[in-house]
């Protein structure tokens, strides 16, 4: 187990730099200059500007412009952003803490919801509430994100009033305050939930299927026949074997989320990276959009891999090795 | 021998009694499962209409009409104008068109691609297996929808319309199914008739596309409408983000993407419910659609 | 060569400062694709009676009740500020609102445009040197005191050779300032300190509009110490905890999303009676939703959403002049960036009845009612009305909308419809196909505009094709005069100072039709030339709307339309005037209710 | 059942045409173990580790032994469905262990297999008639469709299927019906050496011997080799004609079927036959009960392989790897009792 996450981890190396390569050429690719943003548009002196780009190295050949470049990347130097003028790890560092809020926010609202609505279904198959969290599944599979946001803030925000339309916290509240903390849960709850939708339907069937077929195991008729109480079964014996697979959905939740954070941060003018992301690539602020895609490519690979090994550890069948 | 007496009943060849194929059974489960066969309809109905629009009507889709901006519904304008005087239920049919084909294309794409690449990964083995695999998890982990706004940015204007969304969603997009099927391909490999096969001299490329293909086309099939969902929401998704088909192409994204407006988010509804309900519901069907042809599909039934 | 270079750099200069790229329309679009750098009408102007074309801003503060003291304003910004909040450095209009929360200036502008003194006084002979008298006692917000050395600061950071902001260009004149920059001197020689509150600055040479030319904004040394020029734009005294001169104080910034502001107990010129601005991103999506609800006190709308804004029982729409013409550019020519000037003259569009055919078959006021809401009217020159140079429409040619002179000029002009097709073919009876290019900012309504404008010439007969361009790259193909684009369409803003020379010399790169008439070129030349125009502002006029004129009938663009600015104010705001060169100071704003 | 209906029959058949029609020569079949940090290969199971023996025209070479003693692999490797690691294949007098593309496919037309599994081995998506035509399809793509499918109805025939069952699938066939499909494919190219890998032992007991006789009639009819793998000592000799037995990968002992049956030479061709049940209850015969593991094949004894397991095992045993000898007339055995 050990050696495959290390081997998987050594494996890493290679993929993040061809992805560095990808993401390279692509910047290289865009329009303009990858480095353009830090010639000043009003000083367009053909000799300043030449003198700018020998002085940035974008007229040495690419592949010593690329090394300099993922030399920096690696020492943790991602340049500077053309945009805000500041070192992108700095701004990156700026906005993680929402994101990361925003994530933990889903994830959390997605697991408990999940479980009540399916621990609830899985338990009184094909009545009336078990056919209610159905359809509402297949909502939750069917509406994009994006249709639910605007929903969401079209009559929770304005026709309501209940939830704030945009930002990440009332900024007259002291940092640290209990009130300040409400205020960050309150602005975050709609965005979390709408981010967190899919996985919630998805996981909600999932639980609620796999409750069903354990139901019918022999485990539980054994323990029917001891006569233990039917609570005591759902809650210890067929939700112990329900959640062992759920839990290696983890992995993929970070996919989910590094994709899910664009969409959703963009709709509720949530101050995080995936908007960061979205203006780096309309203001062409190369350097962010370049350690960003670097980062959530990471981010997927970081996933992938938790979904492996937890796959793994929860299931000793599957052989790693 | 009961065998031999058996063998004396000499029958001339003649039309055999009506025999079911698997397909033939899978067809006659899915045409029982109702809510699927309502999907169905619907979503053949969208298609039909969409794919019929310009001669459903003649109305010019592009022209602005300033006399008749921002109408609500009338029985002139069904689903009324929006704010560039355009009737909406005819860009909801147009719309759809460029949704649906977008949609269709990337999933016909990607499976194809997918397919190829996974079954020769599957079959072969190997150093083949080796290398197209390591390819694919190199494209599996890009982050998606990072990429595809990436690569759309780049080619902007340098291929014409929709089809620089469609080729950017396919080139990212097979790499799951390409794992699926090469997965798929290994366990049926394992079976005899494929050595079988081999043994009666089908060629490799007769022996994936004949044998191991039509086996493993019923998880294709089911993945292939996940897929269609999920790039119709794909396409609609970056088409709302300012990153996906241009904006003079009318699409069911660029039409909800009007909504960021906000005169027209709270005060013309009628432009951007219809696609909103229309996309939703399109999705609702194909995902019911995927699980009749799941359930239909499932192997239990014939083996 | 060196003279061609030195022109060149001129231009850049004026540019700089007089002349803004508004490049999707300086207010309408959020989109923070615009490098605006309109430092000019975000000043505050604190004449009572302003230039009103505001409909209805006196109805709504002349409440008469007393300016009340307290409570919370929240300013509405509909895109996200990058966070550069010093006047050195920052680069998008956004921010500069900001800024002018709680920074000023030494002069300000009126509604007229002209300087007028603030933190500063000051006296000149020879338009070549100027001698300026700060004010006594005014306090920057972290207690010092300002004097020339702040002044003097800001200039020698401007001119640094590590500097990384856009605003050289406003510092280049002062003689020196080259030197300097070179590293060929220790400081600006131009720049000669008298006292703490007396200076005298010296220009390379008399220019008429070298005072508002001049960078006028102080910068407090004391938060810069230690600081390096190179490393000032991501410091904290710019980005966390900016010092300034103004009404009111930075308490708190919330990257992206807010920004907290607090009352300056000992601003120099007068009491703020606001307890808190609150400074909030709002995204163009909810900004009616937030102003319906209250949320939201002040917010630049655009027009579209004017009506629903005047509909609102909570608040006020405003209307000002404002400073941006929006127009059709015809690519006559191509431009050579290395020897700065045009090298070849296409002949598409080079025939003038076609163009003015173009120009009469558009119906302005019905496309901007339609797509501006009405909040705009239509221009005939490439100068604002507000502004004091623009020429009266009687001295000018008109173009109202009227397709049969179009047909009419087109047939003179030879472009017929030979083979039958319902198409004009052009004089030698060649498929003639206008190829009309608009930028893309993701709003569908640009393209439902260009589109309606192809209409217009598809409807006298002209085949016109329409090419939505991804923003960016439209005005870099614009600017390298990439042959995809013909016909196109573009926004100019201008600032304070009105030479247009750096869009319109044959010289000059902004100068995208590539125009190329000698006669313009002397006109613009000359209302500048100090010799010729002395101090006087009218004999400087007298030249600008010669020039208008002459552009007016050449029409290398049809000008097509310049906006009104829209702002939406809570009906609870009382002080609040706007005027061409923007909004008041802050410290006359107070909530009424 | 009527096994022994053929008995006489099969006995009296002339086998000693004398001509070989397959010679196998020290065959090698490995398969890598991949492992350990950077997935070098470790190491190898050898399923099939030197292995000679020779099949003469018309006779039926059946191979015994227990499940994983690598005669499925064998079988394979003959037929170059498996890549030999070693060793030499002589079909018909052609060297055929380097084969490939297209040469092989042509060979392939002689070498047919009967499959195991019934249920695997018929493509569950094609019709059986389209599943016995298609190796007909293969090699001759210009025969008319009609009289393809004379032939194929012929076959059905042959084997005993209802011509009716050209259109039906797989799946509406019994095992057995199955198998019958199977064999009707393997003959439909009229191999001349026919690998029947265990072709009974998923089927249930009561049609086994139907498809056993089916066997053996068309072993006369088409003028058959065969090479019969069992694990199931009792069918092997009411099928064979001689025998090889293989234990961990290697042939232990080749002879006639009687030798084999009435004087086994290798303590394991003893312990197997005394499992054999024995019909006649009064016939008490003295089992030898084998103790321990087949040991892996990826990690075999040194010296003999059998010799962790030999209840006659000596200390040499360990070190001495014993080779098939000729140790009467055409009984060859590998154990170092007969050296």
């Amino acid at each position: 187990m050990l050696k495959y996450t290390l081997r998987r981890i050594l494996g890493m190396i290679p993929m993040l730099f061809l992805i560095s390569v990808v993401v390279f050429t692509l910047a290289l690719a865009m329009p303009g200059d990858p480095f353009s943003g830090e010639i000043d548009p009003n000083n367009t002196d053909p000799e300043y500007i030449e003198e700018m780009r020998e002085k940035l190295g974008l007229n040495d050949p690419i592949h010593v412009q690329y090394g300099r470049w993922i030399t920096n990347f690696v020492q943790g130097d991602f340049g500077k952003s053309t945009r805000y003028k500041m070192p992108v790890s700095d701004l990156i560092a700026e906005r993680m803490p929402n994101t990361i809020f925003l994530g933990v926010t889903s994830l959390a609202i997605t697991y408990i919801l999940a479980f009540a609505m399916g621990m609830y279904a899985g338990r009184r198959p094909y009545t009336p509430g078990d056919h209610f969290i159905g359809g509402f599944n297949y909502f939750g599979l069917a509406i994009p994100s994006y249709i639910a946001g605007v929903f969401a803030i079209y009559l929770f925000s304005f026709q309501l009033g209940w939830i704030p339309f945009q930002g990440s916290v009332d900024i007259t509240l002291e940092k640290g305050t209990l009130d300040y903390w409400i205020s960050k849960i309150h602005h975050v709850i709609t965005p979390a939930i709408v981010l967190g939708l899919l996985s919630t339907a998805s996981y909600t069937q999932f639980l609620r299927n796999d409750i069903i077929e354990n139901s019918r195991k022999d485990f539980v008729r054994t323990a029917r026949a001891k006569g233990t109480p039917e609570r005591k079964i759902y809650n210890v014996h067929i939700l112990r074997n329900s959640v062992i697979p759920l839990i290696t959905f983890l992995g993929f939740d970070i996919v989910t989320l590094v994709n899910g954070a664009i969409i959703t941060e963009a709709i509720f003018t949530y101050p995080g990276i995936g908007q960061l992301f979205l203006s780096s690539v309309t203001n062409q602020d190369y350097p962010v959009l370049m350690t960003l895609t670097m980062m959530f490519s990471f981010l997927v690979l970081l996933g992938n891999l938790i979904a492996d090994i937890l796959y793994g550890v929860v299931d000793p069948r599957i052989r790693l090795d | 021998m009961e065998v031999l007496t058996e063998k004396n009943t000499k029958q001339t060849p003649s039309k055999p009694p009506k025999s079911m194929s698997p397909w033939a059974i899978a067809r006659r489960k899915f045409v029982r499962n109702k809510l699927a066969m309502v999907s169905s309809f619907f979503l053949l109905t969208v298609m039909i209409m969409s794919f019929l629009a310009p001669y459903i009507t003649t109305i010019d889709i592009t022209r602005v009409n300033i006399g008749q901006m921002s109408l609500p519904p009338s029985g002139e304008h069904w689903l009324g104008t929006d704010k560039s005087g355009r009737d909406v239920f005819v860009r909801l049919l147009y719309g759809g068109r460029v949704s649906l084909t977008v949609g269709i294309a990337a999933t016909a794409l990607i499976v194809v691609f997918g397919t190829v690449i996974g079954s020769i990964a599957g079959y072969f083995g190997g150093v083949v297996d080796s290398v197209l695999m390591r390819f694919t998890d190199f494209i599996l982990n890009f982050p998606f929808l990072v990429f595809v706004i990436v690569l759309n940015a780049i080619l902007f204007g340098k291929l014409s319309g929709v089809w620089v969304l469609i080729v950017v969603i396919s080139v990212l997009g097979w790499g799951g199914v390409a794992r699926l099927v090469r997965s798929k391909i290994l366990s049926e490999k394992e079976n005899e008739y494929i050595l079988a096969a081999i043994s009666i001299g089908c060629k490799p490329s007769k022996v994936i596309i004949k044998h191991l293909l039509p086996n493993v086309l019923s998880t294709i099939i089911v993945q292939a409408t996940i897929l269609f969902a999920t790039m119709i929401v794909a396409e609609s998704g970056l088409s709302y983000l300012g990153f996906g088909v241009p904006t003079e192409v009318p699409s069911w994204g660029n039409m909800l993407s009007t909504s960021r407006d906000p005169d027209v988010m709270q005060n013309m509804p009628w432009t951007w419910i219809p696609p909103a309900v229309v996309l939703t519901l399109t999705i609702l069907s194909i995902n019911f659609i995927g699980e009749g042809i799941k359930d239909a599909l499932n192997p239990k039934s014939y083996r | 060569m060196k003279n061609k270079k030195s022109l060149y750099w001129l231009l850049a200069m004026l540019l700089g400062l007089s002349l803004v790229v508004a490049a999707c329309g300086g207010d309408e679009a959020s989109d923070t694709d615009e490098t605006d750098n309109t430092t000019d009408n975000t000043e505050q102007n604190d004449s009572t009676d302003t230039n009103d074309t505001s409909n209805d801003s006196d109805e709504n503060q002349s409440d008469s009740n007393e300016p009340k003291k307290g409570g919370t304003m929240v300013f509405g910004v509909d895109s996200e500020p990058e966070g550069l909040f010093n006047w050195a450095f920052y680069g998008i209009v956004t921010d500069a609102d900001i800024i002018s929360l709680f920074d000023e200036g030494l002069i300000e502008y009126d509604e007229n445009l002209k300087p007028q003194p603030n933190l500063a006084t000051w006296e000149t002979e020879d338009n070549k040197t100027f001698t300026f008298k700060f004010k006594e006692g005014v306090k920057w917000h972290n207690g010092d005191e300002l004097t020339v050395h702040d002044w003097v600061f800001a200039l020698e950071t401007i001119a640094h050779p590590d500097y990384d902001g856009p605003r050289y260009a406003n510092v280049q004149t002062i003689e020196g300032a080259e030197a300097y920059r070179n590293g060929e001197a220790d400081s600006i020689s131009g720049v000669e300190v008298i006292d703490d509150y007396t200076i005298k600055i010296t220009f390379d040479k008399a220019r008429v509009n070298n005072l508002t030319n001049l960078w006028t904004y102080p910068m407090n040394r004391t938060a810069f110490e230690g600081i390096p020029v190179a490393e000032m734009s991501g410091s904290d005294p710019v980005r966390r905890n900016p010092v300034g001169l103004g009404p009111y104080k930075v308490e708190n910034i919330i990257p992206g999303e807010s920004v907290e502001l607090v009352p300056f107990e000992d601003y120099w010129n007068g009491e703020p009676k606001l307890d808190k601005i609150i400074v909030k991103v709002v995204d163009r999506s909810s900004v009616l939703g937030a102003l319906e609800n209250g949320e939201i006190d002040f917010i630049t709308v655009h027009p579209s959403m004017g009506p629903q804004v005047e509909k609102m029982n909570n608040a006020d729409l405003v209307t000002y002049p404002g400073l941006a013409y929006y127009y059709v550019g015809f690519k006559l020519g191509k431009f050579d960036n290395e020897s700065l000037e045009i090298v070849e003259k296409y002949d598409k569009y080079a025939n003038k009845n076609l163009r003015k055919a173009m120009y009469y078959a558009i119906d302005r006021e019905t496309w901007i009612d339609a797509f501006f809401s009405g909040y705009g009217k239509p221009v005939n020159r490439p100068v604002p009305s507000a502004h004091w140079i623009a020429a009266d429409d009687s001295e000018l040619n008109t173009y109202p909308y009227d397709p049969e002179k179009a047909k009419q000029l087109l047939d003179e002009a030879g472009y017929v419809d030979v083979n039958g097709d319902g198409w004009r073919e052009d004089p030698n009876g060649d498929e003639f196909v206008v190829k009309f290019s608009h930028y893309d900012v993701g709003d569908p309504q640009y393209e439902a505009r260009a589109k309606a404008l192809t209409q217009y010439w598809n409807d006298i007969g002209l085949k016109t094709e329409l090419d939505m361009v991804e923003v960016n790259l439209y005005y870099e193909m614009i600017e390298k005069d990439n042959p995809e684009i013909e016909v196109f369409y573009g926004g100019w803003g201008t600032g304070a100072d009105p030479d247009p020379s750096a869009l319109w010399k044959s010289d000059a790169l902004w100068n995208y039709t590539r125009y190329d008439n000698p006669e313009s070129d002397q006109l613009l030349d000359d209302a500048l030339d100090i010799d010729i125009v002395g101090t006087s502002d009218e004999k400087r006029k007298d030249l600008y709307v010669e020039w208008q004129k002459i552009v007016n009938e050449d029409l290398p663009m049809l000008y097509i339309t310049e906006l009104e600015e829209t702002v939406a104010v809570s009906k609870r705001m009382g002080g609040m005037e706007f005027a061409v060169s923007g909004w008041n100071n802050p410290v006359e704003w107070y909530i009424a209710e | 059942m009527n096994i022994t209906i053929n008995h006489e029959k099969i006995s009296e058949r002339k086998t000693d045409s004398g001509e070989n029609l397959l010679e196998i020569k020290n065959l090698k079949t490995y398969y890598p173990i991949k492992g350990g940090f950077f997935r070098r290969t470790l190491g190898h199971v050898k399923a099939v580790d030197n292995v000679s023996f020779e099949i003469k025209k018309g006779e039926t070479f059946g191979l015994v032994g227990e499940s994983g003693c690598g005669k499925s692999t064998t079988g394979r490797t003959i037929l170059r469905l498996l890549d030999p690691t070693d060793g030499q294949i002589v079909f018909d007098g052609n060297d055929i262990t380097n084969l490939t593309g297209a040469k092989l496919r042509e060979a392939r037309k002689d070498f047919q297999m009967v499959f195991q599994d019934p249920y695997a081995s018929l493509n569950p998506m094609q019709m059986v008639g389209d599943i016995i035509s298609e190796p007909i399809k293969n090699y001759y793509p210009r025969k008319k469709s009609k009289e393809i499918k004379t032939e194929v109805m012929d076959l059905l025939e042959r084997v005993g299927l209802p011509s009716d069952a050209y259109y039906k699938y797989a799946h509406e066939f019994s095992g057995g019906q199955r198998q019958r499909i199977g064999i009707a494919r393997a003959l439909a190219l009229k191999p001349k050496l026919i690998v029947a890998d265990e072709p009974v032992s998923a089927l249930d007991v009561s049609v086994q011997s139907q498809v056993l006789n089916l066997l053996k009639e068309l072993q006369d009819d088409f003028d058959l080799t065969y090479l019969f793998i069992a694990h199931d000592l009792s069918v092997v000799k009411h099928m064979s004609d001689r025998i090889g037995v293989m234990y961990l990968g290697n042939l232990v002992e080749v002879a006639d079927k009687h030798s084999i049956y009435d004087e086994p030479l290798h303590p394991y061709t003893q312990a197997l036959i005394s499992a054999i049940p024995e019909p006649d209850p009064d016939k008490k015969k003295e089992r030898i009960v084998l103790q321990g593991d087949v040991p892996s094949p990826s990690n075999p004894p040194s010296g003999c392989p059998f010799h962790t397991r030999c209840p006659l095992a000596k200390e040499e045993c360990s070190e001495i790897k014993p080779q098939l000898k000729e140790v009467k007339q055409n009984h060859r055995v590998a154990c170092i009792l007969y050296d």
